[in-house]
């Protein structure tokens, strides 16, 4: 677990240079075209291939392993920024690159090659992979900062008003949350003089009872936890954001803010583990936004805010299952997390697939689509089976092991929570897919020149995904357990 | 000594007045003195190198940034 | 009597869609029934505090009083940049209160 | 702790809570972000404020200690323990010069947005903005 692997840093670093690469590049389509894919089979290709364990920045070894400083009364500690990189990590990385991949094959198949765009996805991608790996607690806030930054500026790229509505109410939300994750770090540092996630987290069970500061920093922390994961407070900002922007670029922030989700999640587990009330606040604000995400989402008319309201619900399962707080129940959650983006990834490209062809999202404007598009239509159908958690498919697995885990913790009132969750998922997908495709409605008029190649390969693909983790779900469930276990949270 | 605590209560004040006060461009000013004196105020908690990064900042980049907004927002007018 | 349901759902939505609409509605209301129906339970069963129980009981039986609540939730769910901060403050109010008061 | 520790602890308090009424509260765009930009000033200071040790001196004063400490050898620390011992706490300082730039773009991309917004409904009011029909 210790060889200090010079990979690691590179899925942070190359993304970055990238970004500036094809940002100063702004008008030549040609070559960005060329420099983005190449970039994204190298991001796709790094994680694969690197090993895991943890990378020392500038090679700053543990101040233990120089024993003339213990006369200078330094502790055990790590001296500088330090990567880890585990199952998880790889996992997550994987699938984020991936669908980062085919958000910017649909960007460029769109033929609205910009630079600046394609860097704003570069950088989002960046800070996303600096999250999920960073075990430095500094490092981890900064990244979210330009999280929130290049989030906002591919929501505001679409030049609508709504979305400079959404994006001003983002980053009006985003400055408190900050400031709150913060201030959280500046308290810990002040009690305990570390931001090493491991040495803090050493040190907090070593201090043992939480006093008054602490207690106030899990707070700030906790509520710098609810905006990044568009948790209760903060679902509607979120919703907006996924509504506002394009469809496809919604895939990818979805996918964003539920790793985001879950790399914080275990961060405030490693570091305050143990702390039993912070599961069951984390419990009730997911619970919360279970039931106001599914229940608005019955209520939506149109499409791409019915996907969004359904997108926050499913992230207030993934942190249901971190609520629960059992081993087996945050490997479920995490699962969870993984299947349901793949989902979700694959409605929210249906969703730029309608748009474009029938230049409306509006679901009583649409319909009689399965003549036009027969197989985009069959796709949405398995997507909305495999969302809702009907057995082949990977959703199942992940809530079955997440009902399982309830009624395991001694709460099977949750069991019943998800079954209703997913029945609601269900009910609202499979009106919208009636009301596109199978309603007799009015006529509207077919954009011809969209044929869509790009989007069926992508939307097959996906679902084959989703269908082979379904039917093997062992290959990606039991990293994932064996890593929660050596958490030991 | 005293110095530091009447520039901490100036930051405090000017904070406040910032956002009372009802003419835009006389709390933009009074943000710049409330950026300027907190520098001042890390010049005096001996962090020299924020303190020179924070009174650039303060003192230009921030009223600048403020005041083109203004001026494209009201030009010059009151709200 | 679910006839009447409907009608009363068909008057409130009369700007709305109906048909599916009012059947999505429904659903919903139903879904939001059970939703607090189950927390209510899980909070009296797992809370080991009077007053969390007390508070459970005394918010659903104001909700159970106030039905049909999909409106009023939609009602609280709007883009309203004020509401939204309003419920920010509370939530971060209620952390405090939660973890330095412990209740 | 230090009284002028304390002090400074409450001015910070202080910011953080003006900030987060004009953030909340306020109903001028200009002024929304006027508290956003006092917010992270009161976190800055409640950082630098950390870092303070009375009567210490400031460690960038010794740059041959920095230029000189390698990973592979720091034995040199030994003859550097009296500055162990009293300089400041000098992390918190890089961690502040880190949030102020992150402050800066952060407020620079909310003007324009704020600009953005007032083109289109040529008013500074949250209220008329967000509540007004499209």
């Amino acid at each position: 677990m210790l060889n200090n692997s010079t990979l690691i840093p590179l899925m942070v670093v190359l993304p970055l240079i990238m970004a500036i690469l094809v940002n100063f590049l702004h008008q030549k389509d040609k070559s960005v075209k060329f420099i983005s894919i190449v970039s994204l089979i190298v991001f796709v290709f790094i994680p694969v291939v690197t090993l895991y364990g943890v990378h020392l920045f500038s090679g700053h070894l543990r101040t233990g392993s120089f024993p003339e400083i213990s006369k200078l009364l330094i502790p055990d500690v790590y001296m500088g920024i330090v990567y880890s990189y585990g199952s998880v990590q790889k996992i997550l990385m994987v699938v984020l690159t991936i669908i980062t991949g085919f958000t910017v094959l649909t960007v460029l198949n769109k033929k609205m090659i910009s630079g600046v765009y394609i860097a704003m996805i570069f950088i989002s991608l960046a800070s996303t992979s600096a999250i999920m790996l960073a075990d430095d607690i500094f490092n981890f806030f900064v990244f979210t900062e330009i999280l929130v930054v290049a989030q906002v500026a591919l929501v505001i790229a679409v030049q609508d008003t709504k979305s400079f509505k959404a994006g001003f109410k983002y980053m009006i939300f985003g400055t408190i949350s900050g400031a709150s994750i913060l201030l959280g770090i500046a308290l810990l540092l002040g009690v305990y003089g570390l931001l090493n996630i491991t040495d803090l987290s050493n040190a907090i069970k070593a201090g043992g009872q939480l006093n008054p500061i602490a207690l106030s920093a899990v707070s700030l922390l906790t509520l710098g936890w609810l905006y990044e994961s568009g948790l209760f407070p903060f679902h509607i900002i979120k919703c907006n954001m996924y509504e506002n922007a394009k469809p496809e670029i919604s895939a990818l922030l979805q996918v964003q803010s539920k790793f985001v989700l879950v790399a914080m999640a275990i961060i405030l587990f490693r570091v305050f583990s143990g702390f039993a009330l912070l599961k069951s606040v984390m419990l009730g604000f997911a619970i919360f936004t279970v039931v106001l995400g599914s229940v608005m989402a019955l209520q939506q008319v149109e499409l791409r805010k019915l996907l969004s309201f359904v997108a926050v619900s499913q992230a207030g399962l993934v942190a249901v299952g971190f609520g629960i707080g059992t081993s087996f129940a945050i490997a479920a959650g995490i699962f969870h997390a993984i299947n349901d983006v793949l989902s979700m990834a694959i409605l929210f490209f249906i969703a730029s697939f309608v748009y474009d062809k029938f230049k409306t999202t509006k679901l009583e404007e649409l319909g009689d689509g399965l003549q036009v598009v027969p197989l985009v239509g069959f796709v949405m159908l398995l997507a909305t089976l495999a969302i809702s958690g009907v057995p082949p498919f990977n959703s199942y697995q992940s809530e079955w092991r997440l009902i399982q885990a309830a009624a395991q913790a001694g709460v099977p009132e949750l069991g019943v929570l998800v079954i209703l969750l997913s029945v609601a998922t269900f009910v609202a997908i499979i009106k919208a897919f009636f009301m596109i495709f199978m309603k007799p409605g009015p006529k509207v008029e077919v954009n011809t020149e969209v044929r869509g190649t790009m989007f069926k390969a992508i939307i097959v693909i996906l679902i084959l995904t989703c269908l082979a983790i379904g039917l093997f779900p062992n290959i990606i469930y039991d990293p994932i357990y064996n890593f929660v276990v050596s958490l030991g949270v | 000594m005293m110095f530091d605590y009447i520039l901490l209560f100036a930051v405090a004040l000017s904070a406040l007045m910032a956002i009372i006060q009802e003419n835009l461009y006389k709390s933009i000013i009074i943000l710049t003195f409330e950026s300027f004196s907190l520098a001042a105020i890390f010049h005096f908690l001996l962090a020299t190198d924020v303190a020179a990064v924070q009174a650039i900042l303060g003192a230009a980049l921030l009223p600048g940034l403020f005041i083109v907004a203004l001026y494209k927002t009201t030009k010059g007018r009151d709200e | 009597m679910l006839e009447k349901v409907y009608e009363i759902f068909h008057e409130k939505m009369k700007d709305k869609g109906q048909g599916m609409g009012i059947g999505s509605a429904l659903t919903s209301e139903f879904l939001m029934l059970s939703f607090l129906l189950i927390g209510a339970i899980l909070v009296l069963r797992t809370a080991n505090s009077t007053i969390l129980g007390f508070g459970a009981l005394i918010i659903l039986g104001g909700i159970l009083f106030t039905v049909p609540t999909v409106f009023k939730v939609e009602k609280e769910n709007t883009d309203s940049i004020n509401l939204s901060s309003f419920y920010v403050a509370l939530t971060l109010a209620l952390l405090f209160v939660i973890f330095l008061g412990g209740i | 702790m230090e009284p002028f520790q304390v002090a400074s602890f409450m001015t910070a308090g202080v910011l953080i809570v003006t900030g987060l009424w004009a953030l909340l509260m306020m109903d001028n765009i200009l002024k929304k972000i006027i508290g956003a930009n006092l917010i992270g000033d009161g976190a800055n200071l409640v950082l630098i404020s950390i870092g303070y040790r009375p009567g210490g001196f400031i460690p960038e004063v010794m740059h041959h200690f920095h230029a000189t400490a390698t990973p592979s050898n720091y034995s040199h620390l030994l003859q550097f323990e009296e500055f162990a011992s009293n300089a400041s706490y000098s992390l918190p300082f890089a961690l502040v010069l880190t949030n102020i730039v992150i402050g800066a773009s952060t407020l620079s991309v909310m003007l324009a947005l704020a600009v953005v917004l007032y083109k289109k409904y040529h008013t500074l009011s949250v209220q008329k903005m967000f509540e007004g029909d499209e």
